[in-house]
């Protein structure tokens, strides 16, 4: 029983909550306030748009590409929501719709002429700065009310007999339910099959009759669609709008999907893991913040921290054999 | 089903790939409650065929007709399947990344709902224990993590397994090329069961004895043009190879090999992890040494510690001489894709083509043409792409990749998979002369007739060696029943 | 033989950049045509000398990439000058410092990938900064100029032409001999097929890898420290274009994505390709947001133009 | 008395010279603060790549780990006023500098960055009365430091019709991409008589030039020590004449002395205004003595200072 708990196998899926629960641990003893419903909130709620973000490369990765514009992409839907969504919401659902669309086509650009998605993502990265600044040429816009209401909501607190209340912070209950969500369309449907499938073996895929050119149009909409998602919990959390609020979003969601154990190629990604990657990059910020290191090293910090995190991974992977 | 219906038949099929005429002018007919033989050389044209059978290449010329309708411009892959043709293909078409259930409902696109995922697990689970009993895959499975002999497993029995279609025809491309002796059995007597009952099945296999033995009616392939098809009874085994265009050696000229003494320091030895006697595999100089036993009992694991050792200290073998491996599974462990059959060819040997820093191509050239006239590898250029070569051909580009290198031990991984009776001869006669000028070789195969050919035999049976046998020893029964039943050695 | 040289996959990037500098003199009627030319390869050199690192690597196969490219052009360049400290005499050991740091950061990120696990495009990323800090803490930001001889020599043309520019010229074809005539480079791009398979072949696979990463961080600590020569002193700064670059560079000009298929024409063509596009739009005085934009279609359009690999079975 | 009070610096990007100088003054003034029991801590904080989410989350952390007050150096206008109200919610004091805020819980101390940009124009209508066709380089595309100098620039072209911007390209404040830019377009435009600038790109423009061959204009410098290195040889060898203007790195020491004054409880009007450093052909040798070697013109601010400046902005 001990030893299939601990097998290599149980305990490499477990390895990204595993960081995460260290990390907590470790903010706990340097902050003690921090684990409370107010530090809750104030570290995890840019973790929102963060898991989306992940969660929407983490479909592109599916399909055995790469989303190099993501950030660009998010920052687009800022500006948007900030303009036309706030002044004239028609106006803007079309263009956050618009985007999802043009989203499935570079999908299907990429697969009809056989192209490598780095480039052709990386272009459109461009694509999206650009129409980015275009709507909104200098910071500024306002975020529309329900969704700065949104990310601002408090759950009723939970009142649990003999102890007090329980108040679950909101950005844990977003995760929880991103998590669920793209956890259940991605490997508890039957289609979700087939699209990871897509990623493992595209001939079988095709042999068996499927289009790869439809999982390939799905995977790059759900990233667009999950991209929006994104977006529009960013304006909600800054209420102001920048077009390249959210570039570093590109590798922040990369290193999430990774964290969360998921591989380049393969189809082999696992949507739970992803969003707590998500979480596990957002957390080692406050860590550093209250481990107050000199300003010359803040930033060596940072990659020292994904380091220690990812390098949890070797030590379980060399105790037992590697797949 | 009624028995003798005609299911599809192919009129006139043409199929070129470049210079390359796969496929001239082929009819081909099947019914319902045959089994239907089909053999050829590596390169005949076979693998294109089903192809065009199972809808995934579409013919230059020729009809296709299913049930007696002409479908030739309609037909692909989801016609075929709804007409109830599959097809288990020469190159694996599971998902590696989804489970054994999931692999299932890829197949079958009524698999969705609630609790599809339940049914997917049954209906795959149920044919798996129908095809071969005690096979202990789990439909939670993940494919990558199943060796290669259970991949073939579960893409047999999911290409059985009925939803809303009736299956009415399987093709199946070697599929016992990754199956030990027994799998092997029960899959044949599967097919023969399957057939009985009106279904149909088309064989495809260098085993001339299975296909003698399963088929009702065999069909000759030799380049791209059917050759003979007639009753298999009418076959006999040299009748066949005498169609397929290879000139029969008698098996007994391979026994004519007397044993060696064993003197000297060994050059390789090894301990299977798991041993807990002191059975060790030790090959001396010049010995051609056979790993026998079922599939996948650590064979493959021992080879790979013998390759392992010759890098770096390892407790579990040693090794005195460069070696050079013959993987097993081509696709993952083999070829190169992007690269022509010449630098697949001669990647393991680019040290000895150092003119200054750089490598010669003109050597490059000298040794690709030199193997493809030795080992018959059928391509009208070695510098085309490694992936236009049939399968079995493929495997003779890896086999002239480690013959040709200067590694004094060669590693075999059940080398022969695919590869047809005529250049097996040529091979065998090939690994005894290499042997007889002192190039050892240990070589893991499944088939008894190539045990013959061994100087030495170890026969594995869960991770440990079992019995030890000098070549004097050696019988098919000895083997057969050492395999089974544990006892120490 | 011009079917052939149709078919490479380097021919396109050339085209465009061919294209993009006829579209450019079209605007300006043919004026500055050929400063414009030195002024791109001047560039280009410095782009091609970080995408023939990241070529090599890009070859390793998929999940293979150096993001720390950036960090260690900053390293070596700010050690490098002000170790120097514009004093002459110091050129070859700055030369050698900045190599050396080079070495240092390849086995850096090569530990990370092998002994850690952890997969490239996360270790270059956290190396790289880990690096930026080391850089920070040693140059804090200063910007030493370079001695007056490497400045020269980093600018001085020969007809127009730069003779940094000859010199990469000729350090490109040799890289292109080492990646398709030495047992290097044949098992670069047979671990980028596939790495069972090269392992299997008697490649030893974690050298090659090993070699690869440590030379992509030594040219790029060898662009850190010319760059640094040419626009006169290092900066923290300096190397942020250089990521995107080195891997639009590598795509662009024809290199597989999927591994075992380098290229390396391709990364002139694509260099001179990227910097005339940016000439261009500003010659053209579009605004900023349009200017992005038509950057991403026109890469999109070449991209689409050149087309995909094709597959066999 | 602020003694127990502890302030935090939140800065976005440490990428470059000026950053790191403005980094160094904090640390050159906080430090004996601090010793001095003037306040109890004074930490430095810098996100590793210029975003706003970083900075967002880390103001957010700064509010956790229990700072009185925040001084900050935003990397946007707008879209950090989440995070600054939720702090001012969480009853810290937000002082913000050069990188400003508009979240009107934080005090301001700005700098007229399109002022700036006129005044450069102002200097070049004294010195040219000819027709000249300018060079404008940029800063980085869709931040508001860039569009209000640009702003600035182009006001001050429109009132004198001799001047005319033929080009404008981004340099992103860096030398190095100021130069490749200024190489790109300067085959295809005419004969130029000045450059204006943000500052950090005026020694790229002047090297792109000569490596053009072309005649080199004048050009607007922005303080760092190797353009006003440049320019001092340049006056040497044949008299060149120019002017460079950018905001003093130290600035950062003034937030520090006015959230101090704040948490001792001054009453300090939100919005301040510090003057730019200004360096002209007369004080270019003085400026240049104290700068360092590789660094950035710069004045530290006492609490002195700080005073006047509050006071000034009373009046
Ligand atoms: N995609 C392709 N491109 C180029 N040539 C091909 C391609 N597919 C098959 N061929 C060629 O067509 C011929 C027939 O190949 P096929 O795979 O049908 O042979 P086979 O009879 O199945 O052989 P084996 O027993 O080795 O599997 C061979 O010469 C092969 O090289
Ligand atoms: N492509 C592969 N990827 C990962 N692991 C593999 C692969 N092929 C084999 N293995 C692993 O190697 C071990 C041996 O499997 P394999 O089936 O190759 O053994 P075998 O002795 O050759 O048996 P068989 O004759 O049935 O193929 C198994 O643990 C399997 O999971
Ligand atoms: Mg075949
Ligand atoms: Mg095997």
């Amino acid at each position: 029983m001990i030893a299939t708990v601990l097998s290599p196998k149980v305990l490499r899926a477990a390895l990204p909550a595993l960081s995460l629960l260290i990390l907590l641990v470790a903010v706990w003893y340097l902050n003690p306030r921090a684990i409370s419903p107010l530090g809750f909130n104030l570290m995890f709620n840019l973790a929102v748009p963060i898991a989306l973000a992940t969660v929407a490369q983490m479909c592109v990765i599916t399909v055995n590409d790469l989303d190099l514009g993501i950030g660009a992409y998010v920052g687009f839907v800022v500006c948007v929501a900030a303009t036309w969504l706030y002044d004239t919401p028609l106006l803007g659902i079309a263009a956050l719709i618009g985007g999802i669309v043009l989203y499935m086509a570079v999908g299907a650009l990429i697969h009809v002429r056989n192209l490598p998605s780095i480039v052709v993502t990386l272009g459109m990265s461009f694509v999206w700065l650009g129409l980015a600044i275009l709507v909104l040429p200098t910071p500024g816009g306002k975020a529309p009310e329900w969704l700065a209401a949104l990310m601002k909501y408090k759950p009723p607190a939970i009142p649990i007999p003999g102890w007090g209340d329980l108040q679950i912070p909101f950005p844990i209950i977003a995760a929880v339910v991103i998590a669920i969500v793209a956890h259940v369309l991605l490997m508890r449907t039957s289609y979700g099959s087939i699209l990871r499938g897509s990623g493992g073996n595209p001939k079988a895929i095709e042999r068996a009759g499927w289009s790869l050119l439809k999982t390939k149009v799905v995977m790059f909409g759900a990233a667009g669609f999950f991209g929006m998602l994104a977006g529009l919990a960013l304006i909600g959390l800054t209420t102001s709008a920048q077009a390249n609020v959210a570039e570093r979003y590109t590798l922040l969601s990369i290193a999430g999907v990774i964290l969360g154990g998921g591989y380049f190629v393969g189809g082999r990604v696992s949507p739970v893991g992803a969003v707590i990657g998500a979480m596990t990059l957002t957390l080692s910020l406050p860590f550093l913040t209250f481990l107050k290191i000199p300003p010359d090293w803040q930033i060596g910090a940072q990659g020292a921290i994904l380091i220690v995190v990812l390098a949890l991974r070797a030590i379980i992977d060399r105790l037992g054999p590697q797949q | 089903m009624s028995m003798g219906e005609r299911i599809v038949s192919l009129d006139g099929v043409d199929k070129s790939f470049g210079a390359v005429h796969a496929l001239a002018g082929v009819d081909l007919a099947c019914d319902s409650g045959e089994c239907l033989g089909l053999v050829g050389h590596n390169g005949a044209g076979k693998s294109t065929l089903m192809h065009v059978l199972a809808g995934t290449l579409r013919p230059d010329r020729g009809r296709i007709l299913v049930s007696g309708d002409d479908l030739t411009r309609s037909y692909d892959v989801a016609v075929a399947q709804s007409r109830g043709i599959r097809c288990v293909f020469q190159e694996l078409s599971l998902c590696p990344n989804l489970t054994v259930a999931e692999n299932a409902r890829v197949f079958h696109a009524s698999l969705r709902g609630l609790g599809w995922r339940r049914r997917a697990g049954k209906l795959i689970l149920d044919k798996l224990d129908e095809i071969f009993p005690g096979h202990s895959i789990a439909p939670g499975d993940v494919v990558g993590d199943l060796g290669i002999a259970r991949r073939q497993m579960v893409e047999i029995a999911r290409a059985f397994s009925v939803t809303d279609t009736p299956v009415k025809l399987v093709i199946l491309d070697e599929p016992t090329s990754s199956l030990d002796a027994v799998l092997a059995g029960q899959l044949l007597d599967f097919v023969k069961r399957f057939v009985a009952a009106g279904g149909a099945v088309i064989l495809i296999s260098h085993l001339l004895g299975e296909i003698l033995d399963t088929a009702s009616r065999v069909i000759v392939m030799r380049d791209g043009k059917v050759v003979a098809g007639r009753p298999a009874a009418e076959f006999t085994r040299d009748s066949l190879v005498a169609a397929m265009g290879s000139v029969a050696k008698g098996a007994d000229e391979s026994s004519a090999r007397t044993a060696k003494g064993r003197e000297g320091a060994p050059v390789a030895r090894a301990r299977p992890a798991g041993q807990r006697n002191g059975a060790e595999l030790v090959a001396h100089r010049g010995e051609v040494v056979g790993l026998a036993g079922l599939g996948g009992q650590g064979q493959t694991e021992m080879l790979r510690a013998l390759f392992a050792a010759a890098r770096r200290r390892s407790r579990e073998a040693s090794v005195r001489e460069p070696v050079a491996l013959v993987a097993g599974d081509r696709q993952t462990d083999g070829i190169f894709p992007l690269w022509s059959i010449e630098k697949n060819i001669t990647i393991a040997s680019l040290r000895r083509m150092v003119r200054g820093l750089l490598v010669d191509p003109r050597q490059e050239a000298v040794m690709a043409e030199t193997w493809r006239e030795k080992i018959n590898i059928r391509t009208p250029d070695v510098g085309n792409n490694i992936l236009s070569l049939s399968g079995g051909n493929q495997q003779k580009a890896l086999f002239a990749r480690a013959l040709g290198s200067v590694a004094g031990i060669v590693l075999m991984d059940d080398p022969m998979r695919g590869v047809d009776i005529g250049t097996k001869q040529e091979v065998y006669g090939m690994i005894r002369a290499e042997a007889e000028a002192g190039r050892t070789f240990i070589w893991y195969t499944t088939e008894m007739d190539e045990l013959k050919n061994c100087d030495h035999v170890y026969v594995f049976r869960n991770g440990r060696i079992v019995a030890d046998l000098a070549r004097d020893e050696l019988t098919e029964e000895k083997v057969l029943h050492t395999s089974f039943t544990e006892e120490a050695a | 033989m011009i079917r052939d040289v149709l078919r490479k996959p380097w021919l396109w990037s050339f085209v465009a950049a061919f294209l993009v500098w006829l579209a450019t003199m079209a605007f300006t009627g043919f004026k500055g045509g050929g400063e414009l030319i030195s002024a791109a390869l001047t560039f280009a050199t410095f782009f091609v000398i970080v995408g023939i690192g990241q070529m090599f690597v890009f070859t390793l196969g998929p999940g293979n990439v150096d993001l720390s490219i950036p960090a260690t052009m900053t390293l070596a360049g700010s050690v490098a000058m002000k170790l120097m400290d514009t004093q002459d005499s110091m050129i070859v050991i700055g030369l050698l410092v900045a190599l050396v740091i080079g070495v240092g950061v390849g086995i850096f990120n090569y530990i990370l990938i092998l002994g850690l696990r952890i997969p490239p495009i996360i270790a270059t990323l956290s190396s790289s900064f880990v690096i930026l800090s080391a850089a920070i803490a040693y140059g804090r930001g200063l910007r030493i100029k370079p001695p007056p001889l490497l400045a020269e020599f980093t600018t001085v043309q020969v007809a127009g032409i730069p003779v940094l520019a000859i010199a990469v010229v000729i350090l490109a074809a040799l890289m292109g001999v080492v990646l398709h005539r030495t047992i290097y480079g044949r098992s670069v791009t047979a671990i980028g097929q596939s790495i069972r398979a090269a392992g299997f072949a008697g490649v030893p696979v974690e050298r090659i890898r090993f070699l690869t990463y440590v030379l992509s961080a030594v040219l790029a600590a060898l662009c850190g420290y010319l760059f640094s020569g040419f626009s006169g002193g290092s900066s923290l700064s300096m190397g942020e274009q250089y990521l995107l670059a080195s891997i639009a560079v590598v795509v662009i000009g024809g290199t597989s994505v999927a591994g075992g298929n380098g290229n390396l024409p391709g990364l002139w063509g694509a260099a001179l390709f990227l910097f005339l596009v940016q000439s261009m739009l500003n010659t053209y005085q579009l605004s900023a947001g349009l200017r992005y934009l038509a950057t991403g279609l026109i890469i999109i359009a070449v991209i689409t133009a050149a087309g995909g690999q094709k597959t066999l079975r | 008395d602020t003694s127990d009070k502890r302030i935090a610096l939140s800065n976005n990007y440490a990428g470059n010279s000026w950053r790191q100088a403005m980094l160094r003054s904090w640390d050159k003034v906080t430090k004996p603060a601090v010793e001095a029991g003037i306040v109890a801590a004074a930490d430095p904080f810098t996100t590793a790549e210029n975003q706003v989410t970083e900075q967002a989350a880390q103001i957010q952390n700064m509010v956790l780990e229990g700072y009185n007050a925040i001084v900050l150096n935003a990397a946007s206008p707008d879209a950090l006023n989440g995070a600054v109200k939720e702090a001012c919610d969480a009853g810290v004091t937000v002082v913000s500098f050069d990188g400003i805020v508009t979240e009107p819980c934080a005090w301001r101390i700005a700098v007229d960055f399109k002022q700036m940009g006129k005044d450069e124009v102002l200097y070049l209508k004294d010195r040219i009365t000819e027709e000249c066709n300018l060079l404008e380089i940029r800063g980085l595309a869709g931040v508001f430091v860039d569009d209000e100098i640009s702003k600035g620039i182009h006001e001050g072209v429109s009132e004198y019709p001799n001047f005319k911007i033929v080009g404008s390209v981004h340099g992103d404040w860096d030398q190095a991409k100021a130069q490749a830019a200024v190489a790109g377009i300067l085959p295809s435009l005419p004969e130029i008589c000045a450059v204006v600038t943000q500052g950090g790109d005026g020694y790229g423009a002047a090297q792109a030039f000569a490596a053009a061959g072309r005649d080199v204009p004048l050009i607007i410098m922005g303080n760092r020590e190797d353009e006003l290195l440049w320019w001092k040889e340049q006056k040497d060898a044949n008299g060149y004449e120019t002017m460079s203007v950018s905001i003093a790195p130290g600035v950062s020491t003034l937030a520090f002395w006015v959230a101090q004054k704040i948490l001792d409880g001054q009453d300090v009007p939100k919005d301040l205004v510090v003057p730019f450093l200004r360096i002209d052909q007369g004080n270019l040798e003085d400026n240049l003595a104290n700068t360092e070697k590789g660094g950035v013109a710069n004045v530290e601010y006492s609490s002195d200072d700080a005073q006047k400046v509050i006071d000034d902005a009373k009046m």
